[in-house]
């Protein structure tokens, strides 16, 4: 039951991890004051981290390349197993769009428009995502290179152009804080933004990749995004040096303060429209993946009618969600580090375990060379 | 309110219910007249036409006698003005007069007497025999002139047409610095030639149509076979026979009857009054329609990057080209976000104009009595019919009014104190960047107004909505099957888009539009100068 | 409270036609479900009645039963 | 047909919602706002109390451009004003001068933030986390402390500029242009504080009064003890604290000699820091500096060719660079302030070692020694090779 008509490039794909990846340095403030001057060595672990975890993912797209996560779960673990393992990843999808829509909603009041209600801004938003998300899957990735290439090169712009405000030293002293801070940090960092990489399982089937193509553009787009999200921190410690740790917005406060010419120095209202750019690919891509799992999990074969209702649900959860911001920080730092890997790692390895047990990707194998075949 | 409202609602539900009860109109009356056949009685036949067509004046019935010693009766129908006097007396009425040795029933059957007259006597290379009176009421008012004569039951067409036509002159709205000048004109055979003249090749197809009830417009569909995506030339010609309506005046309907996005603000279907644009677009893989009485050519799948594409772009060489095409874009996005950033620069984010730029401007602004927002808005307006005013009169009074209009009240108002000079200085900006890309200034202006909305409501924020929402509008939009903006988001090959490369660069061509033959030239490497031991005599 | 109402109503307006129409009851059921389930929240959320988010819940049993938590 | 309809149904209710709830809550127009180009803290008389006044640009006299002259009346009308008020933090006093005046303030293009003497002695850093929090300030704001009240140095005129406190800043520029650490903005003062051992520097700004005119000037810089202002280093003393702290851009070095005095041009200047460890465990500063200089002024040196003066200057100059240095560095050791940044330097370099040393660092300052290497190079002479009444001899 294939809703999905349109399929993407694997170019596009790869470009939607990146750019995926790269909004999410604008939530460094929750492992920054932890590993205030290593957060770049940090980043660099968690890389490493969740090497493994990227290889789970991608076995298990290997292992049933014609369908999604929710599909995989239903063959694997029967119907009923299926449908409650399904149900876990579909509210994990609701909740981390509503986290990302709350986080906007939070990052452009604080930047820009302080005195309007968040509500407002958030509602016209998700009306935005929800009319992206109307036209599929390939209006939802279609930009994705456009935003990576400007975002970059504006990256690459702001490096230039404050230069004469970073200090060398404030990268020492390297390994110097206590181990315990080291982990959390790794962790905090496998969570949020790479262990998210779990939603790409959902459209991966629509990719038209060559055979083993999938690991390439997999792995390229994960090593490529988490090397721009070093870039953004490294550019951050460098010029904010050991007062990184107060700041809850670290990146947005450096563009406060980068001056082009003497004369020409606010410039933070500009950058703040490219990363909201950035912020809207990744909350309707978020939306389109947890529309996409509902209906395959109602077993519906269109989403169309689902996009206002979800929509409005959307923004009441992320209003509900947290009290204050202080109370969504301490929660990403607390708990999520052991709240989401149930979904980012257990899980998909306990699916991948049992359909192993169960030979099912051979049997997935034969069958698919039968259909070659007839 | 309530009435509009539920007018609206009856007439979503009504255009619901109509669609599928109503069978499809009536037949009309006046095909009643096909039927209809030749008597033979010359007067009759000829009083019948003069009740058909009615008394107007240029439409003349000539009856004359011919043969040996002027026993056969014939007549002449035709319009005056559509035919040639010239062709008129010189080839048709002269022989059939000269002609002495005809003799009327010696000879077996009228048949034989019809063809002598065909083959031998009339001189002119498009003569067809018709039975119904339609038909030759048809051929006539579109140019031909109809022989008839007493006793037969055949009519013979003479093709005839020549009637005044505008000489080929450089057209107004796409003039070039570097280029061929000439432009299409009204008559449908000349724009034909003019592209035959410009593609000589074997598979270039022009196939005929006719639409409209009462204009029958002529129009051809042109493609050349290969090149062009068989099945979007099935789509062109499917939507074009499935047009219904009674006139086609101007190419401009047409577009509009068989355009994907009505609902759209962008134009998927592009038009140009040059046969060499017409003609390259065509080479790319595009079918272009053709239509009687209009200048403009229409050309089928249009991509967002043609209209920032001009012909001057392939004439000169391609550093200067891509640097032009890439101001063209920066003039868009100018054109379209500079009022509402300079809106939401002064009520929302003042801090990032400078300090002593920004004492400046409110010391400009102190006395203006209207709020940013309202100033751009009247601003906008001013300059908008200032330059429809420019356009509408003729043509010296017309770009008098533009500049002295601008100049004059800009003038006046910054002084008076009622608008702030650096508002005028954006709008003006504004207005100069819009003529930079011609083909989109209607979708300018109207996204202008919108994008000027959201920054009084929302600031920098607003922007960036109207941004997006403009780019997912534009992935939305797709032009006869061919994504709308293909080569602008970096997923096919970026040739022709954002830059130019050169031309022996540019082996391939267009991926999304062209059919089987995809290549325009075989190497891609760049023209090697003539070595020096080739032999001078090579080249003289 | 007033704006609530009127948005979700041409929500209906909007959507409704088009489930009626290709009538399979599946998807009548669940547009009903979610439509409801949607309208209830925002409905609580605009009169300010607070609603323990599921996150709390979470954030509670890690912190209390399984002492569990950086 | 019907997708066509419900876009417009779409629309229709984006439109609603925008509309009704948008209300254009953040919108100020430029005329409802006071752009405030300068601020002061100044200690007030009861305990406890700041009084925080603000330079505002008079939007009246604002027009120099355009038609001002008209309105304006000529240079001497003063094209800013003061407001002040006093309260027990700086937001409720910043909130007070909005009540009584007749447009919102606009912190963004604050330039400078001046303390007053006693404020600066009783301790600023309380006053700071307003500006960090606050989202109008900004970060790159010039701090200076004032020589008596922050609020008269506001209130002088400059001469060159139509608002004082863009002038001021263009004074710390430019002085900014020799060594980039004789002006500090908000961020590198909190990033010193942050630092616990190192004490900021802060340039101290005085009214000097002449016959007639009163006009400003940038004298030394405050030493300050955690946030607490504790002394002040001379114009002397500052420049030997920039040779330390190197990158020095520009500036003039005087050298004083028997057979003459001169001048002599910093072309640029690049030092090398690291810490020796003596066995008992305490550290030895030892500092490699290198001076690039062209000879700006000779007088005197008669009878002494170039090659024989260029020696000479260059053994001068190595003394007068080490007295300026430990002149300085000697005051400093004297409050025990350790404005050099050394401790934060053996953290980031020896973070173990920094563990011990860190809780006697305050003893361990005063008597720390400082080994200087220095290594001049004189380039060139300007545009003449030798002066009028010097011998003809080898150049070099």
């Amino acid at each position: 039951m294939n809703i999905e008509k349109s399929r993407i490039s694997p170019l596009q794909f790869m470009f939607a991890i990146m750019c995926f990846i790269r909004s999410s340095s604008l939530l460094s403030s929750f492992f920054t004051p932890i590993v205030n001057q290593d957060s770049w060595l940090v980043i660099i672990f968690g890389m490493i981290v969740s090497l493994p975890v990227l290889w789970i993912y991608i076995s298990l797209s290997k292992a049933f390349p014609k369908s999604n996560l929710i599909e995989i779960n239903d063959l694997v673990f029967g119907r009923i197993g299926g449908k409650i393992i399904s149900a876990f990843y579909l509210w994990f999808f609701f909740t981390l769009t509503a986290l990302n829509l709350r986080d906007l909603g939070i990052f452009v009041g604080k930047s820009t428009m302080s005195k309007t209600p968040p509500v407002l801004i958030i509602i016209v938003f998700i009306l935005l995502c929800a009319w992206a998300v109307y036209y599929g899957l390939e209006v939802v990735t279609r930009y994705g290179i456009v935003f990576i290439l400007i975002s970059s090169a504006i990256l690459l712009l702001s490096f230039l152009v404050s230069i004469n405000i970073m200090h060398r030293e404030s990268f020492l002293p390297i390994l110097n804080q206590p181990l315990k801070s080291y982990i959390q940090g790794t962790n905090i960092i496998t969570m949020i933004p790479f262990g998210e990489l779990v939603v790409f399982l959902m459209i991966v089937p629509y990719v038209d990749f060559k055979q083993k193509k999938l690991v390439r553009y997999f792995m390229g787009g994960f090593l490529l995004g988490g090397l721009l999200l070093l870039a953004v921190i490294l550019r951050d410690l460098a010029i904010l040096g050991n007062t990184l740790k107060y700041f809850s917005l670290p990146s947005f406060e450096t563009l406060r303060i980068i001056r082009l010419f003497d004369s020409l120095g606010h410039m933070e209202i500009l950058f703040a429209i490219l990363l909201i750019i950035l912020l809207f690919f990744k909350v309707t891509l978020l939306f389109y993946i947890s529309l996409l799992a509902l209906s395959y999990w109602l077993k519906i074969e269109t989403f169309r009618p689902f996009i206002l209702p979800v929509a409005a649900l959307l923004v009441a959860y992320s209003f509900i969600m947290f009290e204050s911001s202080m109370q969504q920080t301490a929660f990403a730092r607390e708990i999520i580090p052991f709240f989401w890997p149930i979904f980012e790692m257990l899980l998909p390895f306990i699916t991948l375990i049992v359909a192993y047990i169960r030979e099912l990707p051979k049997k997935n194998r034969e069958k698919e060379k039968e259909d070659v075949k007839v | 309110m309530f009435k509009y409202i539920n007018k609206k609602l009856r007439y979503g539900f009504f255009r619901l219910t109509e669609q599928n009860n109503h069978p499809p109109k009536p037949e009309d009356d006046s095909k009643k007249t096909q039927e209809t056949l030749i008597s033979g009685n010359l007067t009759a036949d000829l009083e019948y036409i003069r009740k058909l067509l009615g008394t107007s004046s240029d439409i003349k019935m000539h009856e004359f006698r011919y043969g040996e010693d002027f026993q056969l009766k014939g007549a002449l129908v035709f319009v005056d003005g559509l035919v040639s006097n010239e062709i008129l007396t010189e080839s048709i009425m002269k022989p059939l007069i000269m002609n002495r040795n005809l003799s009327p029933f010696q000879t077996s059957s009228m048949q034989k007497t019809l063809d002598t007259v065909r083959q031998t006597i009339l001189c002119s290379g498009d003569i067809t025999e018709k039975y119904t009176i339609g038909e030759l009421v048809e051929s006539c008012l579109s140019g031909d002139t109809v022989f008839l004569s007493e006793g037969f039951d055949k009519a013979l067409i003479i093709s005839s047409k020549g009637w005044e036509k505008r000489s080929i002159t450089e057209p107004q709205t796409e003039s070039v610095v570097r280029g061929p000048r000439e432009g299409f004109t009204e008559n449908f055979r000349t724009n034909t030639a003019l592209i035959r003249r410009r593609i000589k090749s074997a598979n270039l197809r022009l196939d005929h149509m006719s639409i409209g009830e009462k204009t029958d417009t002529n129009v051809c569909v042109a493609y050349i076979d290969g090149v062009a995506d068989p099945n979007i030339v099935d789509t062109v010609k499917a939507r074009l026979k499935s047009i219904n309506t009674d006139a086609i005046m101007d190419s401009g309907y047409i577009e509009q009857y068989i355009e994907d996005h009505p609902f759209s603000l962008f134009p998927t279907v592009g038009y140009s009054e040059k046969p060499d644009v017409i003609t390259a677009r065509m080479l790319e893989g595009r079918v272009a329609i053709i239509s009687d009485g209009s200048p403009f050519v229409t050309t089928a799948p249009m991509l967002l990057l043609e209209s920032f594409q001009t012909s001057e772009d392939y004439y000169i060489r391609p550093y200067f080209a891509s640097l032009l095409r890439i101001f063209r874009y920066l003039a868009f996005i100018i054109t379209v976000s500079a009022p509402a950033f300079f809106i939401a620069l002064t009520t929302y984010h003042q801090e990032l104009i400078p300090t002593t730029l920004l004492l400046t401007i409110i010391s400009a602004r102190e006395g203006t009595p209207f709020p940013a927002t309202l100033e751009a808005i009247i601003l906008i307006l001013s300059f908008e019919i200032l330059r429809e005013a420019g356009v509408r009169l003729p043509r010296p009074l017309g770009q008098a009014i533009s500049i002295v209009g601008a100049l004059v009240m800009g003038e006046a108002a910054v002084t008076a104190g009622l608008v702030g000079a650096p508002m005028v200085i954006t709008i003006a900006i504004t207005a100069v960047a819009e003529f930079a890309v011609p083909d989109q200034s209607e979708a300018a202006s109207i996204l202008r107004i919108i994008f000027l909305v959201l920054a009084s409501v929302l600031g920098a924020y607003g922007i960036a909505l109207g941004f997006l929402g403009v780019l997912i509008h534009l992935a939305s939009l797709k032009s006869f099957g061919v994504p709308y903006c293909t080569n602008l988001t970096f997923n096919h090959n970026m040739q022709d888009s954002y830059i130019r490369m050169p031309l022996w660069f540019m082996s391939k061509r267009p991926k999304a539009i062209v059919g089987q033959d995809k290549t325009r030239n075989k190497t891609n490497t760049p023209p090697s100068p003539l070595s020096k031991n080739s032999s001078p005599e090579e080249n003289p | 409270m007033i704006i609530l109402i009127i948005v979700f109503i041409i929500m209906l307006m909007i959507d409704l036609p088009s489930v009626i129409r290709n009538g399979k009851k599946k998807i009548l059921i669940a547009y009903g479900l979610i439509f409801t389930f949607s309208f209830t929240i925002c409905l609580l959320l605009a009169l300010e009645i607070n609603i323990k988010s599921p996150l709390m819940f979470v954030d509670e049993f890690y912190k209390n039963i399984l002492h569990f938590s950086y | 047909m019907l997708n066509k309809f419900k876009k417009f149904l779409f629309l229709l209710m984006v439109f609603i919602l925008v509309f009704t709830a948008s209300g254009c809550y953040d919108i100020r127009e430029l005329d409802s706002l006071y752009i405030v180009t300068g601020m002061a803290m100044d200690k007030a008389e009861q305990p406890g109390l700041i009084e925080v006044s603000v330079q505002i640009a008079k939007p009246g006299a604002l027009g120099s451009g355009g038609g001002g002259d008209k309105k304006g009346g000529g240079g001497e009308e003063k094209a800013t004003i003061i407001i002040d008020s006093v309260k027990r933090n700086v937001i409720e006093a910043l909130e007070a001068l909005r009540h009584d005046s007749s447009r919102t303030l606009f912190m963004h293009h604050n330039q400078v933030l001046i303390f007053g003497r006693e404020q600066a002695e009783a301790g600023i850093l309380p006053y700071l986390d307003a500006s960090m929090r606050d989202q109008e300030t900004r970060l790159e704001v010039m701090v200076l402390v004032a020589d008596e009240k922050a609020k008269d140095v506001l209130n002088t005129e400059i001469k060159a500029e139509k608002y004082s406190a863009v002038g001021i800043r263009r004074m710390v520029d430019n002085k900014r242009s020799i060594s980039k650490f004789f002006g500090i903005d908000l961020l590198t003062l909190v990033s010193k504080l942050t630092e616990e051992t190192t004490s900021p520097l802060l340039p101290i700004i005085k009214i000097v009064e002449e016959e007639d005119l009163t006009r400003l000037s940038l004298t030394g810089m405050a030493v300050f003890k955690k946030d607490k202002m504790i002394g002040k280093i001379t114009e002397y003393q500052l420049r030997g604290y920039s040779w330390v702290m190197g990158e020095l851009k520009s500036g003039y070095l005087p050298v004083k000699l028997k057979q003459g005095s001169s001048v002599m041009y910093v072309k640029s200047s690049k030092n090398k820091l690291n810490t020796i460890f003596k066995p008992d465990g305490k550290p030895i500063m030892s500092m490699e500096i290198e001076g690039v200089f062209s000879v700006g002024e000779l007088m005197g040196f008669e009878e002494m060719d170039t090659k024989q003066i260029v020696d000479e200057l260059k053994k001068g100059a190595e003394q007068a660079i080490r007295k300026e240095i430990m002149s300085c560095f000697k005051s400093v050791q004297s409050m025990k302030a350790d404005i050099y940044g050394f401790g934060d330097y053996i953290n980031k370099h020896h973070p173990k070692k920094w563990k011990t040393l860190k809780p006697q660092w305050e003893e361990l300052f005063p008597s720390l020694e400082l080994d200087l290497k220095i290594k001049v190079e004189i380039k060139d002479t300007g545009k003449i090779l030798q002066s009028p009444q010097m011998e003809i001899g080898r150049l070099s």
